[in-house]
């Protein structure tokens, strides 16, 4: 398995990376995009994650099965989120969110 | 074959139409259940007698080659338990579909859930109720409910509906019943000690029956600035009862069951969340401040309007007002049923400090909300103050209650 | 275990059960096979703990109000019957006591991938049971063994150090399933290819993945329920604007696929079970093993249909529906399987099979119950009553305790080199059966009649089914005693083992029984599959060692 | 394990180190999951309360957020040399790196309780200890409780992974890591690794996304 290994160039190119993104990620959080900036600080945020996974945490050169343990359990927390975001936002029972207890005294009289 | 099967599986009665096609289903879809289970047993067993084993195996015993399964038999197999259960699914979220999602013309019913009741208001009567919900046949209606304190579930049986309660939100649940009758309610979600003796009733009245009830409320009388009352809107299921000899201990008996009075407080002496109606009568009451007080009308009454005013040694301060609620002809009724269950009263230097657990005469503990077995029966009080109605119903001068001719009790402003 | 078992072959060296004495070489051992041993004592005193519990429940269902206990002692004791039963028996009792023995000889393997990390599993379960017992001792939880939100917050009893009770044990689940994750993965002998694996172990696999993978959400919920109990810093509590639906979600994708981790292990015990008392191989080994990975994965993505009635948007119920159905498709493929492993087999009937049987039949009607409750229109009428109960116990009671009985009884001569008595065994097993059905048959008719589940007083007209059910549960109760009766006495008495009295192909018995501490005496290499019952024991036995080692 | 003995059950050394890896990947997959279910919970509740949330996130402390980001972006840099310093038989750099990783961890810890005892002046607490005057809706107190137990377990996991730095560190000066035998030093950087992925998108939930 571990057959060539990084240098230590490779750990350098990987850091600057990670550092370049995360002040990309910080820059663009400035800009006036609405709900785009969500979608973009996710994204590299999870570029950033598999970089220290494949290169920092030396993924790259694993075995399959160390490789198929994380995938795994990344897939079931992204599912475990989706589903579970789909609810608040596709429910018709209301409010969507919660209100505050007093005010949920009877509405009649 | 509908009847046969509902009896069959012990499913409670068909209230609504969406009760008949549930079964349905449900009748589909537990018959394959049972074939399913019963089949494969059956060929299991009948391989496990068609090829037992003949002789005890030894070391160098082989066997011959089970056949393997063909591909086409798996592939038959998968894709015919999938159809099934894709045609459940598609049938059961149809149904689902149908069950969740109220008609635009349903008539709205605020539902309030706490521990442990149910309480019911009707913003077109201005009416509230704890623990009936009075609703007219034929028609949709929608309940829209929220919890005071943890999740509860509104649950009918004969409806084949159950929605949670959930505090902090609306929830929506909808049913159109067929005919006049009543329906119990339970919770179904488990909301704490009492959780069982959370139950309420439906009671759907017929058109005209309907009208009375929704008719007789006065929204004036609220714009006056006056608390509603009972009285002035009769919404009361006494009137559309049976025909039956009610004298006032036993109709204080019931309205106590049906305004939930005996979910807390017990019969027969016993400790539940509120302080035992036996033997509290002219009793000497300990108060949470040290006070004392004697457990006559004015207590029990003031205790009834204003419950956190005088609070017994020892209880939470739970219970909520009945003000409003309650009219004062089932006030006096309640009265004097918690008098007929303390037969004697305490001589004054008796049970002193406490409630007397349970003393001579109390009935023996009934199933909570029925009747003890032998209740004493009093002449009416007619001490001012309380309007009461008479034994036979003969009318006492200045009473709210007077028989109807059809031999019902009629609640009267 | 002070049972004097010859040596099956001339072996040199000792069994496991003797090799060293006193009570430190229990404690600090590292065989998997004592630890085993350990989990069995605690796991089978806890089983009897919740047994009782039951039985007190059911007792007081008999009659409408109260019949023996209040309603207070009533609430805690339903909730300490499911958290007994459900973390500290069902979890825990067939993967830390058979896959533990079973799975390192099952692979050739001389002990599991981390035995010092199997030890302190067993040490964390201990810590977690005392914990957990503790709360009982304290008064006991009385939420539900669902600890739902804001009622568990609220309530003032005992609920933290049950919690933290739990909490604890989620590590000990994780301990293991790492451990056999690795063990499946590195230690397979020579010759032990993934599709010559047995199928125990690959539902041992399949159920490490879920614990693995959900453990971690349970053990987040708690201590999230458990600081806003304690500290009030309650993220659910709907007073700060809390969605206590939520909780459910996190609680169910755990507890959900919890349920696989019950039942995986099962199934993988009875596709062992079936092949050896069939003497054939297994009908579709691809299949069965395929499909224990498949229920691992859908498992997870079925959490919502517990919530169709929470509050939970359509869409999700729609989802959640549909994916529900993906699982039972992979279990009825595995039902089929076992089936058909029976057709043309040559049949010996005893006491493993006959749970089979109990299980056959408890397992496809509780299995397609619980289809029926997920499809959303019915489970509206039955979600929280008691055909709820009935499915989920004949699932988890019908499904694995009668697994766990028929693997304790199909590898007891392994474990213990002892035979039982057959005849006593069949007859428990036969007990065990007709009580279940008439404990939890009644309880499907009591939820189409309405009876909501943890109800204390019942209405009247619900009785004559729970008495019912009361007498099944007593006469359950009374089958297993015999059950495990009629074992211990066989740890005395019984008539000594061979290495192999089930003429099983399955590589866990080419071990001596009991086996000595590193399971073989000679490194297994192996030739053959193991449900090759048209080879002759001696020849799956040649095929299974280095033929230069295997002269003796 | 230091004397890199071969266990009895394993044939070689690689599958050792293959069991090693394989059974940390797997309690890193419990981590995640673990973590999954709490940005779940952030979803659903920024789905929920989405405006309320956003300004929420405008008041958090950007400029510790960032810099700890990158401290922490840093650390893991450094903890990933270690590894590399293993195998290129450079063994005398590993406790220096180690150290200098544990500082960095600490550094974190620092700012991220400076951050807290700011929150605390403001009356910004967990649950129903919130005070706030500000900021008094629903969306800001969940959003502020989920804060404090995200960050708050993330902190926790920093705790740990500097102890067992610290622990390796200690190992380290006795040079026990050759290029053949570190896997349990490979071990302990994944860990930390972890704690560093996690922060990766904690960042963005509680800091960045004000959109």
């Amino acid at each position: 398995m571990e057959t060539r290994h990084p240098s230590f160039w490779h750990y350098g190119i990987v850091y600057v990376a990670l550092m370049g993104l995360a002040v990309l990620s910080f820059g663009l959080s400035f800009l006036p995009i609405g709900g785009w900036q969500d979608a973009i600080a996710i994204l590299i945020g999870a570029l950033k994650a598999l970089l220290v996974a494949a290169y920092f945490m030396h993924l790259v050169e694993q075995r399959f099965a160390n490789r198929l343990v994380p995938s795994v359990a990344v897939a079931l927390a992204v599912i475990l989120v989706v589903i579970t975001t789909l609810d608040p936002i596709t429910r018709k029972t209301f409010p969507r969110a919660p209100m505050p207890l007093e005010a949920s005294a009877p509405v009649g009289p | 074959m509908n009847e046969l099967l509902r009896t069959i599986l012990f499913l409670p009665p068909q209230a609504t139409a969406e009760a008949t096609a549930v079964d349905h289903l449900h009748y589909f879809v537990i018959l394959t259940t049972m074939c399913g289970a019963a089949l494969v047993t059956l060929f299991a067993a009948g391989f496990v007698i068609r090829y037992r084993q003949r002789a005890e195996p030894d070391e160098h015993h082989r066997e011959a080659p089970g056949p393997t399964t063909p591909g086409w038999l798996e592939t038959a197999f998968i894709t015919g338990m999938f159809s099934l259960f894709i045609l459940w699914w598609v049938l059961g979220y149809h149904e689902y579909v149908r069950l969740r999602v109220p008609p635009r013309d349903a008539m709205t019913v605020y539902v309030t859930a706490k521990q442990w009741m149910w309480k019911f208001s009707y913003p077109e009567a201005g009416a509230q109720e704890i623990a009936t919900l009075i609703v007219p046949a034929g028609r949709p209606v929608k309940l829209v409910m929220t919890s005071r304190d943890v999740i509860h579930s509104f649950y009918v049986p004969d409806f084949r509906i159950k929605q949670d309660v959930v505090p902090g939100r609306y929830t929506t649940v909808w049913f159109n019943v067929i005919a006049p009758g009543r329906h119990e309610v339970l919770c179904t979600q488990y909301c704490g000690t009492y959780h069982s003796t959370m139950r309420a009733e439906i009671i759907a009245l017929a058109a005209p029956e309907w009208d009375r009830f929704i008719g007789r409320a006065s929204p004036t009388a609220r714009i006056a600035g006056q608390p509603y009352t009972m009285a002035e809107t009769p919404g009361n299921w006494q009137m559309f009862a049976p025909a039956q000899q009610l004298d006032l201990v036993r109709l204080g008996e019931q309205a106590a069951a049906r305004l939930g009075c005996l979910r807390c407080h017990s019969v027969d002496g016993s400790r539940h969340i509120g302080p035992t109606f036996a033997g509290l009568y002219l009793s000497r009451v300990p108060l949470e401040n040290g006070e004392e007080v004697v457990g006559d009308e004015a207590y029990i009454t003031e205790s009834m309007m204003d419950p956190l005013a005088k609070v017994h040694q020892g209880f939470e301060p739970v219970m909520p007002s009945y003000l409003g609620l309650i009219s004062p002809a089932e006030t006096a009724a309640i009265i004097e049923y918690v008098k007929a269950l303390s037969p004697v009263p305490p001589a004054p230097d008796q049970g002193r400090g406490s409630v007397a657990p349970r003393p001579s005469g109390t009935p023996p503990p009934g199933e909570m909300g029925q009747p003890p077995r032998e209740l004493g029966t009093r002449p009416p009080d007619t001490r001012p103050g309380f309007v009461l109605p008479s034994e036979q119903g003969t009318p006492i001068p200045g009473h709210p209650i007077q028989p109807p001719p059809q031999g019902r009790i009629e609640i009267r402003p | 275990m002070s049972a004097a078992a010859p040596a099956a072959q001339n072996s040199p060296a000792p069994d496991y059960l003797h090799d060293g004495s006193g009570i430190a070489s229990w404690l600090l051992t590292r065989d998997h096979k004592r630890i085993a041993i350990m989990f069995y004592v605690l796991i089978v005193t806890f089983l009897f703990l919740g047994g009782i519990f039951a039985l007190v429940l059911r007792t007081e269902l008999l009659t409408p109000e109260r019949t023996i206990i209040d309603a207070t002692t009533y609430n805690r004791m339903f909730t300490m019957h499911g958290v007994t039963m459900v973390w500290l028996f069902m979890i825990p009792a067939i993967p830390n006591i058979f896959g533990n023995f079973v799975l390192p000889p099952m692979l050739g393997a001389k002990d599991l991938a981390f035995p010092r990390l199997n030890l302190a599993s067993l040490y964390v379960y201990a810590i977690g049971a005392i914990v957990v017992l503790a709360g009982m001792v304290a008064g006991g939880a009385d939420t539900g063994w669902t600890f739902y939100v804001p009622y568990s917050a609220e309530t003032k009893t005992a609920v933290a150090p049950v919690v933290a009770g739990i909490f604890i044990l989620g590590f000990s689940s994780i301990f293991t399933a790492i451990n056999f994750i690795a063990t499946v993965h590195t230690l397979r002998a020579e010759g032990i290819s993934w599709m010559r694996m047995p199928l125990f172990a690959w539902g041992i696999y399949a159920t490490s993945i879920i614990m693995l993978l959900a453990t971690p959400v349970l053990a987040l919920v708690l201590v999230l329920v458990a600081i806003d109990h304690l500290f009030g810093f309650g993220v659910f509590n709907p007073a700060i604007g809390g969605d206590p639906v939520l909780f459910q979600h996190l609680f169910w994708f755990y507890s959900h696929p919890a349920v696989y981790i019950m039942v995986l292990p099962a199934m993988g015990v009875i596709s062992e079970v079936v092949p050896t008392f069939a003497h054939r191989r297994p009908a579709s080994y691809t299949a069965i093993a395929i499909s224990s990975l498949g229920i691992a994965f859908v498992g997870f993505l079925s959490w919502g249909h517990h919530l169709f009635v929470a509050g939970m948007s359509e869409l999700d119920a729609g989802i959640f529906g549909g994916l529900s159905m993906f699982v039972a498709i992979f279990s009825a493929i595995k039902v089929f399987a076992w089936t058909g492993t029976l057709y043309k087999g040559s049949i010996a009937f005893r006491t493993p099979l006959l749970y089979f049987f109990g299980f056959l039949f408890l397992f496809i009607f509780g299995g397609m119950t619980g289809v029926a409750v997920a499809t959303q229109g019915l489970d509206v009428h039955w979600h929280d009553t008691y055909f709820i109960v009935a499915h989920f116990h004949f699932i988890m009671v019908g499904g694995t305790i009668t697994a766990f009985l028929a693997a304790a009884h199909y590898w007891f001569p392994k474990m213990f080199g002892r035979m039982y008595s057959e005849r006593v065994g069949l007859l428990a097993s036969a007990a065990v059966f007709i009580g279940f059905f008439f404990t939890f048959f009644p309880q499907f008719l009591l939820g189409n009649l309405g009876m909501p589940r943890r109800y204390y007083a019942y209405p009247a007209h619900f009785q004559f089914l729970n008495v019912l059910s009361t007498g099944g549960a007593w006469l359950l109760g009374s089958a297993m005693l015999l059950a495990l009766g009629n074992l211990v006495v066989a740890l005395k008495y019984g008539k000594p083992a061979t290495a192999n009295p089930w003429h099983s192909r399955s590589y866990e018995w080419l071990s001596a029984s009991p086996p000595i501490t590193h399971n073989f005496e000679e490194t297994p290499v192996i030739r053959r599959d193991p449900y090759c019952y048209v080879l002759s024991e001696h020849e799956s036995r040649e095929r299974s060692f280095p033929p230069s080692e295997t002269a003796a | 394990m230091n004397g890199h003995r071969l266990a009895e059950q394993f044939s070689t050394f690689a599958k050792q180190d293959h069991a090693a890896r394989l059974g940390m990947w797997g309690f890193l997959g419990s981590e995640v999951t673990l973590f999954g279910g709490l940005f779940a919970l952030y979803a659903a509740y920024r789905a929920m309360y989405g405006h309320e949330f956003v300004a929420a996130v405008g008041h958090n402390n950007l400029a510790i957020g960032t810099i700890n980001t990158l401290i922490l972006l840093t650390s893991s840099f450094t903890v990933a040399l270690t590894v590399w310093a293993a195998r290129a038989a450079r063994s005398k750099l590993i406790a220096p790196l180690l150290g200098l990783t544990i500082l960095l961890g600490c550094v974190f810890l620092l700012l991220k309780g400076i951050e807290w005892s700011q929150h605390f002046h403001q009356g910004i607490l967990p649950g129903l200890h919130y005070r706030n005057r500000e900021m008094q809706e629903f969306g800001a107190k969940v959003f502020f409780t989920l804060y404090f137990i995200m960050t708050g377990l993330h902190a926790i996991h920093v705790v740990i992974g500097i102890a067992v730095l610290g622990w390796f560190a200690v190992q380290a000066g006795r040079r026990l890591y050759t290029p053949e035998h570190h896997v349990t030093l490979e071990m302990a950087t994944l860990y930390w690794h972890l704690v560093d992925i996690v922060w990766i998108f904690l960042w963005p939930a509680f800091y960045l996304m004000r959109g």
